[in-house]
């Protein structure tokens, strides 16, 4: 502890405060959202399934703060926590769970399927790994749309990517960019970040979010393969929070073989960190997203975590015997909240007055949300049919056309 | 004679089924959970150890081929998806390689194996959780499909299903899991192939398919009161097909209602009729009418579920008009969301 | 007019969008390969570049994935796979998210792809290689289902569901690629969800799927000989479903035969007949009749392959008993083995 | 060369001369079988698609050299070499390539589909990928079932891994055994044979054979995941002939991630090398069914080799450009027979008579089969539907249950 303030006081002091805070508030938001939902549930008024991503916030928050607005984010069924560090409207979301038409998905999908396109979160769905392959394919596309035939492309699909997109990145990562990454924790031979000049302008990237889970499934590798394949500027972040449902990871992987073996396996590029350490997921985030944006191809991140309530749904289940009450307590002592917390109390990046301060305004927005959820009208059963289908030339593609 | 829930009469075909056969093991997600794939599994992974009840890799395609070759080495497996969506992954296996695997090999090999699939249903299980696939596994030769609507079928179906040489789907819905009914002692076996008549009546014939089987019995008591008696009729097995229940049926009662869980649109519903109108279309006294989902996908919104799920009130509604040419209106109107099956539902799942 | 083959109305449809619309490329196994998918793509990588037109990985479902987000990307992709049977792996894909993607998040995206899809005959294609698929597809909302059985149809319905902003699956049967028929030239659309009457006639109407329509055509000359004139109907798209024109048609005609290219059980030539049934099945002169395949797996032998499929002397042997109430005899045995459409086609593919 | 000849000498030159023989004996038939089967493919009277193995055939003679009687094998569209290797019956074979209710699939399945449960050949299909996880399948039933009933159980799933080698798998390799392997040709660090005594009696194993194409679907992946899991007694083969139908590895998968990697993603353990040196062949699947055999886990052979013809048919396709005749000629100068040969012409192994002696049986043996196969009577039409499904109770199982 005393070594990294040391660090920091070196290393910009300021800066870092600015990541810390950052970080901090982003996963208070998240926890405090998701202890609001656990705690609304039981009034049955979000009638669908919710995975809440409590003690998981450091994943979410590490990640989406290295990633520009033009960044991309697709997820899986535990989406909160991404939908709300990529900028998706709170507001939204909830209506959405509360299966009100003006949901970020008008109701129609429910809690595991998010999207908020204003704010580059392109969609969450809950078919384990079926996501992977498909922001492979967004990026592709885009990739595809940068170098289609000269100009016609262009006023369809407007964004040049580049001095736009990288300026973007540069301002939302500038607190973390005069931040020395810390070193990897693992070292791999012959699988090294490339982070040398990119020889192309800095690229946009596409995120896909998933559990360990998702790994055995073929899709993740079938994407991974083709990601490789065309060095598709994509980041995959798998959060191995050790169990799918209630199945712990020694019935579904062999022993022994860590999960982001499997990414080099596939010659794509990959690291293990500590998933409840938001420093240490930024810096990881950071690094790989200097490899991915300078064209060298994709990366795979895999953070260490833990879900603490119940697979689905509000309750704590560590009564059902398929984990341990002493791993369970292991893991809530890493909570990332306490952690960071400590971390900038200590260093001065806030003070428990903004903490708190912090928790009554995210508390506020929360409760406004609800409201806002709750006020809000249900779909109206004529909207059911006519949806199924987009019109031909309708303004949805215009969305994809722009991003 | 006693009464069981459905997911007990699951629970205890497999149990009887694996006490006398060594070869019988159960794999899937969950299939060890401590809450047994709905209670449908529970305990048993104590009783018969972990290498006859065992979880798996999230893998359903490469799991199907497992479970096919460990077939081809002599086991009998039971293979369970908690959600029929999550095996539109496996359905290479299960239609290019295990239903099929018998006849390309000239009848050399057999595929003896149940794959176990359960159809979500209500608090907002929404597009990707709570689909009707058994019309596509109806259409496929070298497969048997199985849909169980009683807690008595459930687990003689079951038995049976176990006890074939054949690839069978056996589709679960979670509406079902938890009604009671008299359920028989001991191994007994429903044959697959036999419709069963789950109320007679002589004016108008309704087959029900799966759930719709509920909620057709529950217009039939309706409809009695109404001064209609309607024949329900549960087909039980949609390959094979037992087509000679539903034509004598109709014969005799000359109207045709089929209510099914699925799609309207080339879903299994239309077979049915299609085999009336073959056979006995000449005498049908009014057009036959098909009851089943609109044509979208799920919507997750539980204001919506009322709209997207036929209920008894379709099927009351249809046979008025068909036998006394009368609008029919329910006395109540539908209270609140129609998104839980009973009040003891209150998710999240 | 001009006439082409049905493979080059695809290819020219395919050219003409490409040059329109740079979003439109092309992927599939074998798409650049020196036989471009049996003509269709031949030649247009080097026209479009290799950005444009691509090979990819052997992977049939995680590269759905990808065309899925290629759409959500802005680009209209047209994938392709050699035989429907390989698309098994995607199903996942193709149902659960491509089908949904646009219904599921409230219409704020759509996913604007088209999905070729092969059906293979003959030469011992077997059981793996040969499968007529669209009856699933069909039950699919979101899905539009595409099966276009002469050249003409071929390009203009291609451009549509090019055009289209939802995902199309598009049927290519293996036996249509080499038959000629009239093409007009430049741009031109056929709208989905409208059947076209290949043949007016008044004694009986014949519904004939994909490669059916053919035989039916056959059919109807033959039928014509002995005094029976029959309307062919091809619904050309089956998803949406143009109803209202095989409806009139069996206003007139009080007949109908389904002919389809895919199993009779749970297919859809069983929703064909349903409609009917449901809306004029009062008035029906003679019970409806399904020619459709036998229930079992494609055999490999050339000497089955004459008792697997039906032809246009199933559908003139049909006609002709619900007609005139005779049997029927063709003039002259089916020579040898039915397995290739014609001389030219001499295996492997 | 002298020095190999010295080696053998030295290391039991009988031993190794009948292995030499045996192997380029059984190539020898594959060889002209394959060229059989081309030359009176134009009479069309073998109505279905083939796909020959003409220039792979030291794989298939290499790696079932190494098999028992016990041992399984499954296979692809390209199988005819791996049902000839290990003995499934070449009339039988012929008879269902024309269509003949002789055939070993009584006619319903033709080329792409041989069995021979007698030799056990338990199946081939041509869908890309899709026997392997059943290949992993059947060695997990014959795992259950000689374990099945009590706790029997557990002593294997405790792994203890350990003392008795498979008498079966030493008779039938007594040949190979007292053949000192090569070395191997790429020395992986961390991924080692394990070779030390077996505890258990020595593993029946089963054989999954397929392309390089087939390692990009994800039923691969899901495969080595759930092998490497339960640690079955599974060689994987993969023949890398460099290309898919037309299609070059360039265009399918990462260039410079060779695909033998795939499987140390996995953990499992695998070894790449030279598919058209038959010997080379045998001592890698000779090492890596030791490993297997002692109940070490799976294992996979990448072995580079190349089809000579035209992917599937009769023909050379060279001229259709997919791929250039230099490169063809090329790989036509490392033919396997002619390697072997010289080697075994040189090393005294067999001499020129020998060869042509053995040509002529085998070409009187296939001769006899292709009659066999014409003179058979097609199937009824009468045996097309009932034979859809297996009767209950019916004789059919039972060589489950032997096997
Ligand atoms: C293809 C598929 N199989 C099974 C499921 C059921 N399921 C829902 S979430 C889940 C857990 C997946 O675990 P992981 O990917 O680690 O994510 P986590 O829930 O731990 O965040 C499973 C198995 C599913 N939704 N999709
Ligand atoms: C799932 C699937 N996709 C595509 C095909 C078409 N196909 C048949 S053989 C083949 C080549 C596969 O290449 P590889 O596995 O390397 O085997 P090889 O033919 O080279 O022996 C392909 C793509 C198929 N049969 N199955
Ligand atoms: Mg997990
Ligand atoms: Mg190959």
């Amino acid at each position: 502890m005393q070594n990294v303030k040391v660090k920091m006081q070196n290393e910009g002091g300021n800066v870092r405060r600015d990541l810390t805070r950052q970080l901090y508030r982003t996963m208070l938001r998240i926890r405090l959202v998701e202890e609001g939902i656990a705690a609304l549930y039981a009034e049955q008024q979000m009638r669908c399934p919710v995975h809440l991503c409590i003690g998981q916030e450091a994943v979410a928050a590490g990640v989406c703060h290295v990633l520009g607005h033009e960044d991309l984010v697709l997820s899986t069924h535990r989406a909160h926590g991404h939908y709300l560090a990529k900028g998706g409207d709170l507001r939204a979301m909830l209506a959405e769970m509360h299966g009100k038409s003006t949901g970020c998905a008008s109701g129609m999908g429910g809690s595991m399927h998010l999207i908020d396109l204003s704010a580059g979160f392109l969609g969450s769905a809950p078919i384990v790994g079926s996501t992977i392959p498909i922001a492979v394919g967004v990026a592709f596309g885009r990739a595809l749309r940068t170098f289609a035939g000269r100009e016609v492309l262009e006023p369809r699909h407007g964004v040049r990517h580049g001095e736009k997109a990288d300026l973007q990145y540069n301002a939302s990562c500038a607190a973390a960019d005069a931040v020395a990454p810390a070193p990897c924790q693992i070292p791999l031979a012959g699988n090294k970040w490339n982070d040398a000049p990119p020889a192309s302008i800095g690229e946009c990237v596409v995120v896909a979010f998933f559990g360990e889970g998702a790994t055995e499934e073929g899709a993740f590798h079938e994407a991974l393969n083709f990601a490789a394949l065309k060095q598709l500027p994509v980041l995959f972040v798998c959060e191995n929070n050790l169990y799918s449902v209630y199945s712990p990871l020694a019935v579904r992987q062999p022993a022994g073989r860590e999960v982001y073996r499997l990414a080099e396996g596939h010659g794509v590029i990959s690291r293990q960190g500590d998933g409840n350490d938001a420093l240490a997921v930024h810096s990881l985030a950071y690094d790989a997203l200097r490899h991915v944006r300078a064209g060298r191809g994709p990366a795979l991140l895999e953070l260490k975590t833990y879900r603490w309530r119940e697979h689905c749904g509000p309750n704590y289940d560590n009564n059902l015997g398929y984990r341990t009450e002493e791993e369970f307590q292991r893991w809530r002592a890493l909570c990332p909240l306490i952690r960071l917390g400590r971390r900038g109390l200590d260093d001065g990046s806030f003070t428990q007055t903004e903490i708190d301060a912090w928790s009554d305004e995210i508390r506020a927005e929360f409760a406004a949300a609800v409201q806002f959820a709750k006020q809000s009208p249900f779909p109206q059963p004529e909207s059911m049919l006519p949806s199924v289908y987009a019109e031909n030339d309708s303004e949805v593609l215009s969305h994809a056309r722009a991003a | 004679m006693r009464e069981l829930k459905y997911y007990q009469a699951i629970h205890e075909a497999t149990d009887l089924c694996m006490a006398r056969d060594e070869s019988v093991y159960i794999i899937g997600l969950g299939a060890t959970d401590p809450k047994g794939v709905f209670g449908t599994t529970a305990g048993l992974d104590r009783k018969y150890g972990s290498r006859r009840v065992m979880d798996m890799p999230c893998a359903e395609n490469g799991m199907t081929g497992v479970v096919l070759g460990s077939a081809l080495a002599g086991m009998r497996p039971i293979m369970v998806h908690q959600r029929i969506d999550f095996a539109l992954l496996a359905m290479e296996q299960i239609v290019n390689q295990a239903a099929k695997w018998h006849y390309m090999f000239g009848g050399r090999t057999a595929a003896p194996l149940v794959i176990r699939l359960l159809v979500g249903r209500g608090w907002g299980q929404g597009p990707q959780h709570s689909q009707s696939l058994h019309s596509w596994f109806a259409h496929i030769p070298g497969l048997k499909v199985v849909v169980p609507s009683t807690p008595q079928d459930a687990k003689g179906l079951l038995i049976s299903a176990i006890e074939d040489d054949n690839p069978v789907i056996f589709i679960e819905h979670r509406w079902l899991h938890n009604i009671s009914g008299p359920v028989p002692e001991g191994m007994y076996r429903v044959p697959l192939g036999q419709a069963r008549v789950l109320r007679p009546g002589s004016d108008v014939t309704i087959v029900a398919i799966s759930h719709m089987a509920l909620e057709a019995h529950r217009a039939a008591e309706t409809l009695a009161a109404e001064g209609i008696e309607a024949e329900v009729i549960d087909p039980r097995t949609l390959r094979p097909f037992d087509e000679e229940t539903i034509i004598d049926s109709v014969r005799r009662t000359g109207r045709l209602i089929v209510a099914d869980t699925s799609w309207r649109h080339a879903g299994f519903a239309a077979e049915v009729v299609a085999r009336v109108a073959e056979e006995v279309g000449g005498s049908l006294k009014c057009p036959p009418r098909r009851i089943a989902l609109p044509e979208c996908p799920t919507p997750t919104s539980p204001a919506l579920a009322a709209h997207f799920y036929p209920t008894a009130a379709d099927i009351v509604a249809a046979a008025c008009q068909m036998v006394q040419g009368r609008t029919w209106r329910p006395a109540v109107a539908a209270s609140s969301f129609c998104d839980v099956p009973d009040a003891s539902f209150t998710g999240p799942f």
